[in-house]
This record gives C-alpha cells, structure tokens and sequence, in this order.
C-alpha cells in the first residue's frame, strides 16, 4: 500500500501545472473560469498546445501519440488540466472515436484520422443518442443500407454536443434489423459536409447553445468510413464507454468549482456580512469539501485497479459518476446561494460566443452554470443508470422474477 | 378549520386559471393585451381596500390567484406592481402615492419597489442608499439590485436612510440621474440594477416617512412573500403533472418509465414535498393578518419549506425527463427556471431559516 | 376557508389540555415523557381516566360512547394527549378491534366487547402480521378449521405489540385456501388464555421488550367470536386500515420530542457551549420544528377532507406516515446528537419495566429512543408501501406492463 | 498511489479475520481467552515500536486489523487499551506507564483513558478535572464521563488540569476516592462514568506533564479516531453483504424484494456511501504522520464522512430489512448498534465538521 502520492507523481503534477499555467493563453484559462462558451479555434489552439507535450492523448498506443504513463498519472494530468481552467482534450476526439479507431480501425483508417484527432485538425462529434433511444442506447433505429459504395443513411441523433461546431461525426448506425436489437448495429465515420445532413440547434434551460439535433435524409457514406466489421458497433461502442476513465469524478473541476465558491462566498462583503460567514452555508461548503477529497480517493482506487484489469469496464466506475455529477450539482447549487438575489442581475446564457472577449462579472455564470449542472446526471449513462450497474453487476442483486 | 373553497372563492380561481391558460396557449405574448386583461378581470384591483378602488379580496383570494399564475407559468408582472409596490403605495401618503395607486388600478401605471442592495443580499432593512435633505427637497444617492420588472414601471418606490431611519421615495423612472441596467432573468421576467446618482426630488417624494416607511415595506413584503410561495406550488403541481405524465408515456426498455418503482417512489416524495409546501401557504397566509414580528417569523418559515420544497421537486423533475427535462422548448424546464428565480426572491433558505432561528423558534 | 383554527376548536384545545394535566397522574405523565415503558395498570389507569371524558372512544358510534365531534376536534385531541404525555388509548382496542365490531359484529359481541374494549377492561392485540407475510399481509397462513362450535387455530404470528400485557387477540387466519390469497381470511378474536397458545417475547435492538411471536398450536375457538362472515376478513382489515386518521401524522408526539430536544440541548451548558449554540445543531433543529408546521396542517387537512368522503381511506394519508415517521426519526437523532458522548452512559433499554418508579434521568431514554424510532417507517405499512400507494392511487402511475 | 495489500498485509488481514470470525462463531465470549488470542496472535504489540516490544506494524496494520474487527463485529476491547490508553503509555515517562506497557504487551494489564467530562462534549483538551500539588504529590478532582472499557482496566488514565496546562495522572482504578458506574452500551462495550474524589497520588502518578500530555493525548485519540473509522468501514461492508443477502432472499408480492428497482437503488447508494468512506479511512490513515495540526483536521474530515455514511447505511439497512431488522437476535440490528456507538466516540459528525471548518478546510 502507498495511500500517499509518491515523489514521482507529486512531480508529475507540478510539472503539468507548470506546462499548463505556462503556455496555456490566460484569456483561453479565463474564459473557461468564468463558464463562457469558448469559441472553436480557442480550444483547438488549448489542445494543440496539450498535444505538443504528449497531454492530449497519453492513454494512446505509444505508436500513435501515447505515453506509457500510469493510470494514477493520467488520473492527475486530468485533474490538474481541470482545475488550472485548461479546456479538456476534446472527448469525442481522444477518449471516444481515438481508441475505437487505434483497436478497430485498419491502417489507413489510423494514419488518415488519429494524428488530427489527436491534434483536433479534425473535430468530431458523437451520434448515439436517438429521440426514442436515450439510456436505452440499443433500440436506436438510424439505420444505414449499402448500396454499393456507399450506405445510405437516414435517421435522426439527438443530443449531439458540438455539431455545430464539429467537421465529422461518428454513429452507430443500424445495417441490420433482423436480430436482438443489439445486432446489426454498425460503426460509421461521417463527414458533416455531406449532403443531406441538417443540424438543429437544441435551446437549453441554462441558456447556452451546445447541443443539437442531427438529421440524416438519405445520406451517401463511403463504405470506407465503416470502421471494424459491419454488425459489430455494438461491441465497439461497449469497448468505447470502457475506455479512459481517470476522469469519471470530474474531481478537478469540481475542486476548481469549490475553490471560487469559496472565493465569491468570501469576497460579497456588505452589510449584513458574506455568505461565507453564514455557519449553515460554510457547513455546505465544508461538507462538500471533504465529499470531494473522498471522490479523489475513490477516482484513484478505481484508476489503479483498472490499471491491473482486463479492458472490461471496473463497474465501479459508476460510484464516480454518481458523486461526481453530485458534487458538480452541489457546487452550482453553493454558487448559486453565495450570490443571493445578485445572481438575477449577474446574466443568463451566452447569446454570443462569437465574441470571446466579451466582458462578464463574476456574477454571470452562476445561474447558467447551475441549470448546466443538473446535465451531469442525465448524460453519459444517467445516474439511474449507474444505480442500476451498481445494484446488478457489484451487488449482484437479483432480476426480476 | 376548513380548507374548502367558498363559491365565490371557486369562481376566482377557475377564472383566473382560465385566464392565465389562455394568454399560455396565446403564445406570443401581447403583453398590453394581457394587462388590461388582468385589468378587466379585477386581479389588479383585488387586494386592494374598497376605500381606494380596490375589490378587498382579502390574502386567500389572492393565494388562489397566485397559485394558477405559477400553475400557468403566466408571464405578466403581478408580483411587483400589485403586491409589492402596489401595497405599498396604498399604505403610503400623498398626491404621489396616490396617483401613482389609481394608476396602477386602472392599468395605466406601474411602480416597482427596490429591494436590493449590492453585498446586502436579503436585507433591505439598512439601505446604504440614502436621502439627504436640500433646500428644496431631496438628494438621493445609491444601487439598487435586481429590481423585479422595473422595465414596464414609470416609478421607483425606493427605502432610503435618512435622519432617524428608513424613509421611501417615490422616483420617477426617468429622473436625471436615474440609470436602469436590465436583464432577463430565466424564466422570462425582468431584473434591473437601478442607480441612483445624486436624484434631486421634491419634498413630496417622500411617501412614507422614517415612522411609518419600515412597516409599511415590510407588510408587503411579507405578502408578497406568502404570494410567491402560492406561485411555488402552483408551479410544483403542475410541475408534478407534467412529470407524471412524462414517465407514464415515455418508453424504456419495454415499458413506460414510470412503471419502475425507484421513479415511482420518487415521484412519490415529490406529492410529499409539494403537499407539506402547500400547507406551509396556509400557514403563512393565515398569519398575514399576525402582529408584524409573528407574521414575518412565519412567512419566513413557509418560505424556506417552499424553497426547499422547490429545490428537490425541480431537480427530480428534470432528472426524470431526462435530455428532456433540459431541452427549453419543453415546459418541464421551463417550469424549474421559474421556480429557481423565485427561489431567489425574498430570501434563499438560509437567510430565512436564519430569521426563524432569530425569533427563537415559529409561534405556536 | 378557515385556515386558522376556530374559536371553538380552540377552547376545546384548552379544555382537553386542562383535563388531562389535572386527571392524569403526574407519575404517568413522566414516565411516558422520560419514555419508560409502563406497567399495565397505569395504561388501563389512564385510559379510563380518558374514558370518562369521552375522550377515549369519540371515533366511535354514539350509542357505543362515541361524541358526534368533528374530525378536526378529535385530532386536536389525540395531538393534546400526544403533547402532554399521556398514553394513547390503546390503538389495537380503540381505533383497530372496536370499530371492526361495532360495524360488522353481532349486537351480542357489541354488548360483550365494546364497553371493555373502550374502558380497556379488556386488553386486544393484533395477531396480522406473520413470519412469511409482512407488508404483504394477504399472504398469511394461520389457518382455522371449522370442527363443529369451535376452529382449530394453528400457525404463527410475529411482531405483535404487548401480546403479552393482552388479554385477546384479534387475528386474521385463513378459513379456505382454495381461491385467490385476499379470499378465505376471516376475522376471529381469540382469548390469549386458551389452551395451546404460546407467547414469546421478541429483543428489539432498542432494549425495550415489546413485540411477541405468537404460536397457536391447535387452538380451539368457538365459532362465537368469528366476526362478520367467515371468509370476508380481508374486506374488515382493510375496513380496520381505513379508521381513524386523525393521528396518523403525530404530530403531538414529534412536537414533545422536539421541545424536549430544545430543552436538552439548550441545558447541557458546559466548558463547550451548550448544544443549541452550534449553528449546525440549531438549524437541524429549526427545519424540524417548521416541518413538523407543516405536518400538522397537512394533518388537518387530511382529517377535514376525511370527514366529507366515503369510507374509503384518503391515499394521502401516506403523506402523514411518511412525514411523521420520519420526524420522529430526526426527533430521536436530535435528541442523541444533543447529548454527545454522555449518550452512552445515560443507560439503554428498560431492563425492570415492572417497578416504573425506577428513577434513570435525562440521559436514559435517548439511546433506546433513537434505536425504537426505526420501527416507524416499517410497521403499519412501512413507508416503502406508502410511496407506492401515493405513486399508483394518487399520481396515477402505471403498472409494469 | 497504490492500494494493493502486499504479502504481509494479506497475512495479517487474513489472519486477524480468521480470529475475530471464530471468536463470533464460538458465541458465548470467553473473554480472557479471547484476550489471551489477540495477544498471542500480536494483535496487541502490532502498533508499537520494537524498543518497547511491539511489532511495529505501522498504521496500516491497524487499519487492516480494525477493518476486519468491524466486520467480524468483535467484541473484545481493543481500540480502549491498545489504541488509546496504550498508545499513551508509549509516550509517557516513569516506572508506572512503563510497567503498565509492559503489562498490557503480556496481556496482563490493560489501562482506560478518560477523556470526557460532564456537558464538555468531545472536548477533553480542557479538563475541569483539576490536579493540585501537595506534600505529598498529588490530588485529584473530579469527574469523567462514558469512559471506554473502563471495568476491564486497573489504571484509570486522567488528564487534569494543571498549573500550566494539562498533564496526565495514572490512577489505579482500586484508588481510594475512585467510583466507577459501568453500563454497558449497545453493542455490548461498556461504558464508564467516573469520580475521582480528592484521590492521593504520589509524585509517580503524572505519567506526562503540561509540556507532553496534550501532544501524546492528541496522537493516540487521532490514531485511534482513523481506526475507529476503520471499524466502522468493515462494518458497514459487513451490514451491506447481510442486507443484500436478505433481500435477495427474502420474498414478498412473489418476488425476492431484492428484485424492486426502488430498493436496488438504495442498496447502490450505500455502496457510494460506503466506498466514499473508505476512501477517507485512506485519506486520515495516510495523514497520521502528518503535522499535528494537519493530522487532526483530516482524520476530523474523515470521521465526519464515516459517520455520515455510517447513520445512512446503518438506518437504510435497517429499512430494508423491515421488521427483521429490529430483531436483536439478527445480526442487520447488531450491526447498527455498533454502529451507532462508534458515531458517538471521538466525536459527532457536527463536532467534527466544527474542527474542519475552524482550521478553514482541509490541508491541500
């Protein structure tokens, strides 16, 4: 047992947040504290800058960009790009479509795509969820026929964080519905200039523009953009969501959240004091503290066991999940009251993120970041969800009868 | 006790409901149109003593209509002009006040009351805005924060200190020196920071003086306290509905969602929820009529359940929708941006537990 | 609208709280306050104190010493008797056995029991609940086998409150097991002195003695006392589960708990301040005293909506069962956080119940107290049963398809 | 990092398991025997030094040993004599902690520390306890509260005021003026209230002055405390594999209950619950060599989450478990009882959020 940080990676960690605080522009860091969308090419410029030190894809095979580092390194990496406000490696790009694409894709798949993945000369989206298919992820009906060269697609996705922003997505797409609905779902690269493809923004209640619709209306894709062997996106899809999850917690963010709460909570001094000097806040603030220090320990364990385990997801996982997104809530909700009535006038939404350099106080993000927040626990496996593996796959809980 | 509604108390609020749905399915929003609906229908004139014009519709009258309002999600200004600067205008003195009141009762003039003060949170008690005497009147000088739609309004009623404590003032919107910086909050109303840079007014700005200013802020306040809290609940239930409706529909893995038990026991402590907060409405609106420091100990009990209350219905809600629940075209989110803004107004639950637990506990 | 309570229903607030503070034995009034268990003479002691009020049995049909009062009256009532410390008339004779036999009994069985049951001359248990059978009661086994003027009663019943203070029991046993499990119960009261019933005490973790197995074994009980008709027992118990509501929430007993707490933790002063002077404590404190508020109007509500409907019972009154049992937990939590380590020593469990004079001090009751309070949401329809009454009878919602 | 048991560990893990399970199983305690196992086994030796003795196991072992103590629910004292009132003696001076540390590592002798005083809650650092110099050495005055495993001990440990700050005095427990009122506390420990009147000590009996008993105190309760959480961890782990194995056994409305979604997803919340938990056993556990002050905030941090996770697993357990969890004869009720005893020792969750926060969070 070494239940501390070793020298090593106590070094590792200064060494990322120095790089970090070094080379990342502050108007990129500041951006990102202060919750504003940032535009495209910012975060294209953050990742490059990431890529050129080996931190946008070192859980990656070596021979394509990847460092052998320890999971617990990576696990710190993630967290210190959070917490310095650094925009994470696009996570369509490097923990989603990278891998499926370095496992299953052939050689000329690798060479055309991973290093721009890697670089985000190529930005891509995700398209799995389906107006009728949101946790039930298999009952997607998108549905892809060949037709010589090409599939024709046509479907729907719903749900897709950065269409608007993304040159490519990748799809699980239905080549077949003959069998269980788990089969005869393909794995699809598309490029969304592509004729016949429409994108919609969806308006959310935090008032920003990141999600949308994604409408295929007999769509030609070269049969070349099929990565793996067609019929097993399913399996793809389920090596996919196992990939990298030294960052499932969202501990450095939620640290960097905590840390302006407490900021913002101790600086509205007026005449009936700061929310900090109020005990029954300062005790929600506490608590959540310490909830998070557990989190970083629990994310470690997890990190570190996975290191030793086969490629099948730790099930454990799911506790991340469901206290990360909690603690992520919990943070919004603190900011939100340190404001009080303040927050009504302090803005809502970002109407133009064209203009990165538009000026916001510290009082703008908080509502927005608070309807943001309750995402977390719907997305990327709901926490019903992640209750439900829990229940089944460690506490072997019975089915059904 | 007797929670049934009267005949005359049924016809308020089937009315009121069917107005407010109406202007809901209108869509675009006429919002001349619906005022002088409000107008006609004698919302306005409702709480308001026969004396003045007013229908003397009494505190549960006005529940009633404040519980359809959030039912709706109705949009035009009520809150502000009727309860709060209404209120206080008709506790005020004067030609000011009054014509300002008449105004307002027959739909041509609104007033908001400024509450707010940067880094004084839910205090208003101690304005740092202040009102200093002229030969000729008044000079005022202060911000103001998060004023509730101070955009439609032509007066600020505006607590200032003064010699001896907190007087008001009545300042018309567009006096030199008066500047509005406004927003929308989420759920569509407005929220204005109001400055106040050294606002010459005459003597008879003043409506309500150092004796009389501070109760008279503070009864309505308390009202319009306990009206927000109808608001809550109203929007809590049909928040509720929407919700049922939602999971009974919806299709998972074979069956509609609502037929897992974790969501059903869930939703289950959502009825709880909405159900303790509606009596803690009672409660306050029942001890409207309570000597001012009893009144105000209650209200901020109700209050802080309702939030509370607020608080978990919301998140569940949106959590049980899903993508849905987040999606701002679908009513769901729409209904938790509301309850979030007025889970900000008159205090957050801290600040009201805190004035709870300074009066040494609820009366009994 | 009347949502303030009325003069009258005021006066006779004041004039129940004067009755009882001057009829009921200080003796009685301290026990159940510092929570001792009571002898029996004192429980029969003092319900025939509340007996010749008319306080013990108003529910109850005129003719049988019932008072015509209004729903609101007697649950203002039953929360007096809570709040002063005086024990309940026993729920099993008054609200559970007796309304069963004034409405289905035969006019011998009426003449017979009531008057003892309402005088608590004679002392009922429930005999329901069974080792296979908990929440889902209609499952029960004990059968009873009709041989000439008697039935010959064998099986087991659990969990059954002061069998052994009891005189009777009132039990369901399954008279026929052809048909479907709610048909074939019937409703038999049994003397708890006939040959071949054993009695055994249950240890509860809260220390105290108070539930029983009951064993029949062969058990012979004349025909006499079957109640109503044979095989229509189900239709009575629920009849039984629909009486009387007007407690459900208690809210007197969570009210004397809570002063008792704000007592407690305003007078351990110390080197370290008193309990209430943590702002933590205080706010804890605060939220239950305005939760408990709310109970009791939410209480009123139910009571006055009840008195205009059917027989039917309200499906809101899980809301009162949920609320309540809660809040006697955090009642009991509290209490516990508000002694500290002293907790420990204050003593555990009511070893003598026989001499109730036994002194033990403040300190004694919490420990035992905290442990009982998780019975609350289990018995009497625990509150996983109410969720999902609330969810199906008042929500609407579906059943699995 | 790394949270792998090397061989050692898996030894002694497995090994302590194996003793504290037969013990369980073996039912009717033989105590001395038992006491006599622990002993031979090292248990007792395991955390200290060579020099004195001990196997120098180091606070991992402990944690090791505590987890599987909580699991098996054992029920010989440990965390009172080894722990606490031994970790004590290691740092004290003189003939008379000497011989008592001797005594203890050849299971002759244990010694109680008494650390609570009458209304001080958790605060021992200030004692009203007071000692005051004779002729002589010594006399002692005053009264300690819920004493841990007192009535097995013959030296009462007692910190007391005096001039200067606070020392600490060896009491033999037969002293004239010494009174013990022993009960025994729900998962059957006992716990001791205890007098000292006007008891005489000779110069001997301060074991350490105002200069080294606050110090040598702190460490051993903050040891103790992390391995308290420890206990508790193995505990709740225990108390969830019963209730998982009860409700997928028990069967109601013709399924295992286990099968509801409801109850599934509340069986996962404990899981949450009790990782997080353990996390922070971890968490004080690789502090306890930190700076004092460091020290105490963490293992403060960590007992405040233990305890909360602990009334949540414990009360959920039982819930789940329905009537059958009230039964003390089923182990679901005994399992809680510990429980709840060990969240009133070292502090309750408020006591020990007030320690975070006053130090201003917890140490990077």
């Amino acid at each position: 047992m070494e239940l501390q940080f070793t020298d090593e990676e106590r070094g590792f960690r200064a060494e990322v947040r120095d790089y970090l605080r070094t080379n990342i522009p502050d108007a990129i860091r500041a951006a990102v504290r202060e919750e504003r969308p940032l535009p495209r090419e910012w975060m294209v410029e953050a990742q490059q800058i990431l890529n050129r030190a080996g931190y946008a894809v070192p859980h990656w095979p070596v021979a394509w960009g990847g460092r052998d580092w320890s999971a617990v390194k990576r696990a710190i990496l993630t967290e210190e790009i959070d917490r310095n406000a650094v925009p994470r490696p696009l996570a369509f790009n490097v923990a989603l479509v990278g891998p499926v694409i370095a496992a299953f894709g052939s050689e000329e798949q690798k060479r055309r795509f991973l290093p721009a993945i890697a670089n985000l000369d190529l930005w891509f989206c995700q398209g799995f969820s389906e107006p009728g298919a949101g946790s039930d992820l298999a009952a997607l009906k998108t549905s892809a026929v060949r037709e010589g060269d090409v599939y024709r697609v046509n479907g729907q996705k719903i749900w897709t964080t950065y269409a608007h922003k993304a040159d490519w997505i990748f799809c699980l797409v239905r080549t077949d519905s003959s069998g269980r609905k788990q089969q005869g779902i393909s794995f699809l690269l598309i490029d969304l200039a592509t004729p016949g493809i429409e994108i919609r923004l969806i308006h959310t209640i935090d008032g920003y523009r990141h999600v949308n619709e994604v409408f295929f209306d007999n769509v030609a894709v070269p049969v070349d953009n099929l990565i793996g062997e067609e019929g097993r996106g399913w399996d793809y899809a389920k090596y996919l969501l196992g990939q990298e999850r030294t960052s499932m917690g969202n501990v450095g963010f939620s640290r960097r959240r905590l840390e302006q709460v407490r900021v913002v909570a101790s600086g509205t001094t007026g005449p009936c004091g700061r929310a900090i000097d109020s005990a029954a806040f300062r005790r929600r603030l506490t608590q959540a503290e310490i909830e998070l220090k557990a989190l970083e320990i629990t994310q470690m364990r997890v990190v570190a066991a996975d290191a030793k385990a086969s490629h099948a997801p730790d099930p454990k996982t799911s506790i991340l999940k469901i206290r990360g997104s909690e603690l992520l809530q919990t943070a919004a909700e603190l900011m939100l009251d340190a404001l009080g009535p303040e927050a009504l006038t302090g803005g809502f939404g970002m109407p133009d993120e064209t203009d990165p350099h538009q000026g916001i106080d510290a009082r703008s993000a908080p509502l927005s970041a608070y309807f943001s927040s309750r995402k977390f626990s719907i997305f990327g496996g709901s926490n019903e969800i992640q209750r439900n593996i829990l229940a089944k796959a460690v506490l072997g809980l019975g089915a059904r009868k | 006790m007797n929670f049934d509604l009267d005949e005359e108390q049924e016809l308020l609020r089937a009315s009121a409901s069917r107005l407010f749905e109406d202007h809901a399915q209108a869509g675009q929003d006429d919002a001349a149109a619906q005022w002088r609906d409000y107008c006609d229908m004698g919302l306005i004139a409702l709480p308001f003593p026969a004396a003045v014009g007013g229908l003397d519709g009494g505190h549960e009258a006005v529940m009633l209509v404040m519980d359809a309002y959030g039912a709706a999600l109705a949009r035009q200004p009520y809150l502000q002009p009727v309860l709060l600067a209404g209120r206080v205008l008709a506790q005020s003195e004067g030609e000011l006040a009054a014509s300002a009141l008449a105004g307002l009762l027959d739909g041509s003039r609104r007033a908001a009351l400024c509450l707010y003060e940067p880094r004084g949170r839910y205090r208003w008690e101690l304005p740092q805005t202040s009102a200093l005497r002229t030969g000729e009147g008044w000079t005022l000088r202060g911000e103001k924060r998060a004023v509730l739609d101070a955009d439609g309004a032509d007066l600020l009623l505006c607590p200032a200190s003064v010699r001896g404590g907190v007087a008001l003032f009545a300042v018309p919107v567009d006096a030199p020196g008066v500047t509005l910086s406004t927003r929308r909050t989420p759920d569509g109303r407005s929220a204005s920071d109001v400055v106040f840079a050294d606002v010459a007014l005459g003597t008879e700005a003043m409506i309500a003086d150092h004796r009389s200013a501070g109760a008279a802020i503070a009864a309505a306040v308390d009202g319009a306290t306990a009206a927000c809290c109808a608001e809550m609940v109203g929007a809590m239930d049909r928040l509720l509905a929407i919700t049922v409706d939602y999971i009974n529909t919806r299709e998972q893995f074979g069956q509609p969602i609502g037929a897992f038990q974790a969501l059903q026991h869930r939703a289950a402590d959502m009825l709880v929820a909405i159900e303790q907060a509606r009596s803690m409405v009672y409660y306050a609106v029942a001890m409207l009529d309570a000597e001012p420091a009893q009144r105000k100990v209650a209200v901020a009990a109700a209050k802080a359940l309702v939030n509370r209350s607020a608080r978990f219905v919301g998140t569940e809600a949106i959590q049980l929708h899903g993508g849905m629940g987040l999606a701002s075209e679908y009513p769901a989110g729409r209904y938790f941006q509301r309850l979030t803004t007025l889970e900000t107004m008159f205090g957050d639950t801290d600040h009201l537990l805190g004035i709870v637990e300074t009066a040494g506990g609820l009366p009994d």
